[in-house]
């Protein structure tokens, strides 16, 4: 029952759903649209264990006076105040949560994280960038012509760049990306086929059969 | 040979100001590092050149803030171009996300050009559904909207009088930083109302255009900050505007961080066979 | 210079100087932001999900449209509580069997569909490269790529001889494309640096147009 | 009747506008269109109708097509020029409607006659998808037939992967330092199938983790993926006999937001300074900040992703990467479990296969131009998707 019944879930949703794929009738489209919906319902619910998590991660470094509790209170406070003003007056655009939290509040933090990616790229590249072998010397050059033939100055140096950068990017890479994409889908449908028949269950977790 | 070695670990921090300081210098005060028009973009200036004075421009501002580096100079220059050659402007978008920046838009710039609102410029403002309302729009565009988006009638502000559907705009620009875009306004509006489709895109999403640009759907494409850059010169060079150029202005930033990062790699690698060679 | 005065500038543009402090090390004022950022997200998160997932997909169909149906995701959903209650903690298996099973079950066919056939008729070579020698030559240079690369995934096999040839090509393409996937990327992190710039010294500080 | 009512309205519009015989000759005609054909669309939910026609000259400057059903007859729709198709979705199924195309030409306006009959009905199997089944069916059997006989004890070899290599090198190095192990399963949900290839290799590092009694931490953004992440590494320090070695707050959810999470587990890395870190599975744009953050605190990194986008960043900020189809073979390649080892060599098998069809359709499609071969131009079409 603990574990041969979520099997059997398994099992029987993961066939449905590949011959649901092949079935074009109303009642197949419907049964996906109606299925899609409650995979959103019920993922919505494990959000619950998420917070659940948050809470517990935070309170007992509270509790404890770890290194760094009084950022927890922070944490703790951001997130109790966005919930109750969210679920007080709503997510509308013109709500409260998007007017003084989601656009002076998280907006620029999440633009600024992202952002800081520009520097990370040059740190980066600054280490990584050393012609070692011969694969990590065709790395750089194509990272070099490809950066140059994105900026005016590449054009100036010589014309035909911006074509060689394109070229790089539809040719090579292009191929390389689609060997990729063969392998990844054969891996990942295996890995699938593995989970629905029971072969792969790690997800159940161990404990009591 | 210490110098080298020092250069190998050079502290990340140096490496940070010296990219920062070089990406915010060019903001202050634009280079122009030789920003050259390509075809695309210049595709896109011709048609929106040749369309009569009076006439309505559409630009549908389908981005949210995330795209506004690259997608927002391309809205203030059409628009200046358009103003400059006395048409008219309709802006509309498929993004609720999109309002903040096309009302922003809308009251920045038509009074560089004595440019008045409701007379020669006139925002819709955010309707949901995609195909639904640009197929009402080619119907009849105060169906979809019967206000604009600050709730004045349509039937009250004077440039509406000879817009009534989409056969009487002869060209919409649409800037798209992903779907709804581009895709549906050539998908209903041009295939059904013959409209000229004009684009402006986001540099990661602008590869999957060039077929319908190659193919004539699409007349000219804006390709990230660089085709906004190429169009505001374009702008600047008919003398249609003297404005600022956020674009070109970024485009020098963009410049130098590549020229930043090619430097640092070629040092790096010249610290590193350095050493090397010492060792061994 | 005209420096804001509007308080949600000012705090979004504190926030923007709060993360960028990372870049010189871990300070408070960073450790405020981040767990700012972490409580905010989750008060948002929480909001978000019940107006536009719970309440829309479950709530109105449930108890206002009387649809029995959404019991279902209801008792599924409401099963992930038992995380909390050790003698049940179980019955999370189930809700997770749901959704892991319908989620492969989905995956496989759309895999074969847009990872695998589309992907072979993208490689298939067509007359239409006969159209001019440059078309011909990297059509032949790409398929070539993509053939290599795919002998780079192989592991049941040890790769020498011809395979080790093939494979070696492979690397090449597999870091020329990631390089020239690295300097394509610099543009467009770039822009939302300058983005982040922009809004500093245009919205905040007024310093430009 | 409904014939009836079509030729009456043939009739009509359609007679010669009478300047047409005064005119000289070198006014042309405007020619019907031609072929019109409506059917049934095939491999749909029913309701629907498509219509095909030709163009019968190239005066045509406008379609009109007119549909007669129960109601009558009714122009639904005006397609420009080059528009020589219409989808009929505003059909009911099991009726039957007839259709005729007028060719427009300023004021002229030529009918074509009417279709026969036809309805719309749902179909039960989309045969557009065939060769989707076929490839399915052959992969299976391939898996299947694979982990039959690795079942029977058949020895699989399996090449050296680096990345996976290391991973004890890793663990080792964590627990001489003293420092903590920092694994995040990726930002994917659990519904993602690299994600369910990292959990499966979070098994078998944590395993190693317990037996080498170094410290492990594991955030999280999915708070289902969360749960899994704790039963494994619950379940792995059982199985490595230390089951009390498991602390509860070692694997946590952070949020779901993506740069919250990436700044979180910045902050993370850089208080905790690990000595390890694994990134395994999905990963956005997030994948650089957490690499490259990692790499300055000094730690090992392992990372491995199916995103190609990000592979690129990965590998130069990153000691060892896993590039797309490894994170797959890891959890074979760890455990060493012939069920697992079974289904990679079917994988290769399937890779195999993919290129022989794309050598041998190549070679069929140049033949095609050939005339004696030009059947073979049809292959291209077997890969069409819908």
């Amino acid at each position: 029952m603990k574990r041969n019944v979520p099997l059997a879930i398994c099992l029987g949703f993961g066939i449905v759903m590949m011959v649901q794929f092949f079935v074009p009738h109303p009642i197949s489209v419907g049964f996906y649209d109606l299925t899609t919906k409650w995979v959103r319902i019920v993922s919505a619910f494990a959000l619950v264990l998420g917070v659940g998590s948050f809470l517990m991660y935070h309170t007992e470094k509270l509790r404890r006076r770890r290194t760094g509790w009084l950022y927890s209170i922070v944490a703790l406070v951001a997130a109790a105040v966005s919930t109750v003003v969210g679920l007080a007056w709503g997510v509308k655009q013109t709500s409260p949560l998007q007017n003084y939290i989601f656009t002076p509040l998280l907006v620029p933090l999440n633009a600024s994280m992202f952002a800081i990616l520009a520097f990370y790229m040059a740190s980066a590249a600054y280490r990584a960038f050393r012609a070692r072998t011969k694969e990590s010397a065709l790395l750089l050059i194509a990272a070099f012509i490809v950066m140059l033939g994105m900026v005016p100055l590449g054009a100036a140096i010589w014309h035909r760049l911006p074509d060689l950068a394109e070229w790089i990017l539809s040719v090579p890479n292009m191929a390389a990306k689609r060997a990729i994409t063969f392998g990844v889908a054969l891996g990942g449908i295996a890995t699938a086929l593995k989970v629905i028949l029971g072969i792969e269950r790690g997800w159940l977790g161990g404990g009591k059969q | 040979m210490k110098f080298f070695q020092y250069l190998l670990k050079i502290d990340r921090r140096i490496i940070y100001i010296v990219m920062g300081l070089l990406v915010t210098l060019p903001l202050v005060k634009p280079l122009g590092l030789g920003v050259t028009s390509g075809p695309r973009a210049a595709r896109l200036f011709q048609a929106v050149d040749s369309i009569p004075a009076g006439k309505t421009l559409l630009i549908s501002v389908d981005f949210d803030p995330a795209s506004m580096p690259e997608l927002y100079p391309m809205l203030t220059a059409v628009m200046r171009h358009a103003f400059a050659k006395n048409l008219k402007v309709l802006l509309c978008g498929l993004w609720p996300t999109g309002m903040g920046l096309a009302i922003k838009a809308a009251t920045d710039i038509p009074p560089e050009y004595g440019k008045k609102y409701g007379e020669d410029v006139v925002y819709l403002g955010y309707k949901p559904g995609v195909d639904a309302v640009i197929l009402g729009m080619g119907e009849n565009i105060k169906n979809v909207y019967p206000y604009d988006y600050s709730g004045r009638s349509l039937d009250s502000l004077p440039m509406m009088r000879d817009v009534q559907r989409l056969r009487d705009i002869p060209m919409i620009v649409a800037l798209s930083a992903g779907t709804p875009g581009y895709s549906d306004w050539l998908a209903y509006a041009q295939s059904r109302y013959g409209m000229k489709v004009g684009t402006g895109l986001t540099a990661v999403s602008a590869a999957d255009a060039y077929p319908f640009l190659q193919s004539g759907q699409l007349t000219g494409l804006l390709a990230g900050m660089k085709g906004a850059a190429e169009y505001e010169v374009l702008v600047q060079k008919s003398n249609y505007s003297k404005a600022y150029m956020p674009a070109v202005a970024a485009m020098d930033s963009q410049s130098l961080a590549h020229v930043v990062i090619m430097i640092l790699v070629i040092i790096g690698n010249i610290a590193y066979f350095v050493t090397r060679k010492r060792r061994s | 210079m005209h420096v804001s005065h509007s308080l949600l500038t000012w705090v979004a543009a504190i926030l923007t100087i709060g993360i960028f402090s990372f870049l010189w090390k871990d300070n408070p004022f960073y450790k405020f932001c981040e767990h700012l950022f972490v409580g905010v997200s989750i008060g948002y998160g929480i909001a978000v999900t019940w107006y536009n997932g719970v309440y829309p997909d479950l709530v109105t169909p449930l108890f206002r449209q009387g649809k029995p149906l959404y019991i279902i995701p209801l008792v599924l959903g409401l099963c992930y509580f038992c995380r909390f209650i050790p003698r049940v903690s179980w019955l999370i298996r189930f809700p997770m069997a749901f959704t892991i099973g319908w989620g492969m079950g989905v995956a496989i066919p759309a895999n074969f569909q847009t990872s695998i056939v589309k992907q072979i008729q993208g490689t298939l070579l067509t007359p239409a490269i006969f159209a001019r020698w440059d078309v011909l030559l990297w059509a032949i240079i790409s398929f070539v790529g993509v053939i290599c690369t795919v002998f780079y995934f192989f592991f049941s096999r040890e790769h020498k001889g011809a395979l080790r040839l093939a494979s070696q090509t492979g690397v090449v393409y597999l870091m020329v494309g990631f390089g020239a996937s690295f300097g394509y990327t610099v543009m467009a992190r770039m822009s939302l640096l300058i983005g982040r710039l922009q809004f500093i010294l245009r919205d905040w500080l007024g310093v430009i147009k | 009747m409904i014939p009836f009512l079509i030729l009456l309205l043939a009739a009509g519009p359609a007679a010669p506008p009478a300047t047409d015989t005064a005119a000289p000759p070198p006014v042309q005609r405007l020619a019907a269109p031609a072929g019109v054909k409506a059917f049934d669309t095939p491999n749909d939910q029913g309701k629907s109708i498509t219509l095909r026609w030709s163009a019968g000259d190239a005066l045509a400057q406008a379609w009109l097509v007119e549909r007669t059903g129960p109601e009558g007859p009714k122009v639904i729709s005006t397609n420009a020029a080059g528009d020589i198709g219409y989808l009929d979705e505003d059909v009911k199924d099991r009726i039957l409607y007839a259709y005729r195309i007028a060719a427009v030409a300023g004021a002229d306006t030529v009918w074509s006659g009417p279709t026969p009959a036809v309805s719309s009905s749902p179909q039960v199997f989309n045969t557009a998808r065939m060769n989707i089944l076929i490839a399915m069916v052959v992969f299976f059997m391939l898996v299947v037939y694979y982990i039959e006989t690795a079942k029977k004890g058949k020895n699989l070899f399996v090449r050296r992967i680096a990345g996976l290599d290391a991973v004890e090198e890793a663990v080792g190095r964590a627990t001489e330092m003293g420092k903590p192990i920092i694994y995040v399963p990726g930002l994917g949900s659990v519904a993602d199938l690299a994600t369910i290839a990292s959990l499966n290799i979070l098994g078998e590092v944590a395993k190693k983790v317990a037996q080498y009694d170094s410290a492990l931490l594991v955030p999280n953004r999915d708070p289902i993926v969360y749960t899994v992440a704790r039963e494994m590494v619950k379940e792995s320090y059982a199985k490595a006999g230390r089951p009390d070695a498991f602390k509860q707050d070692s694997v946590f959810f952070v949020t779901d937001q993506q740069f919250a999470f990436a700044a979180a587990v910045d902050g993370l890395m850089v208080r905790e300074k690990p000595a390890t870190n694994f990134f395994l599975g999905m990963f956005w744009a997030e994948s650089l900040i957490l690499a490259e953050t990692g790499a300055q605190t000094g730690a090992i990194q392992i990372a491995g992703t199916d995103q190609v986008f990000q592979l690129p960043f990965f590998i130069t900020a990153c000691d060892y990467t896993l590039i797309g189809e490894e994170l797959y073979a890891a959890s074979a390649y760890l455990s060493r479990e012939p069920l697992l080892l079974g289904s990679l060599k079917a994988q290769d098998y399937g890779k195999l296969l993919i290129l022989v069809v794309v050598v041998v359709g190549s070679v069929l499609l140049l033949l095609s131009k050939v005339p004696a071969f030009s059947v073979f131009s049809h292959i291209a079409g077997f890969f069409n998707i819908n």
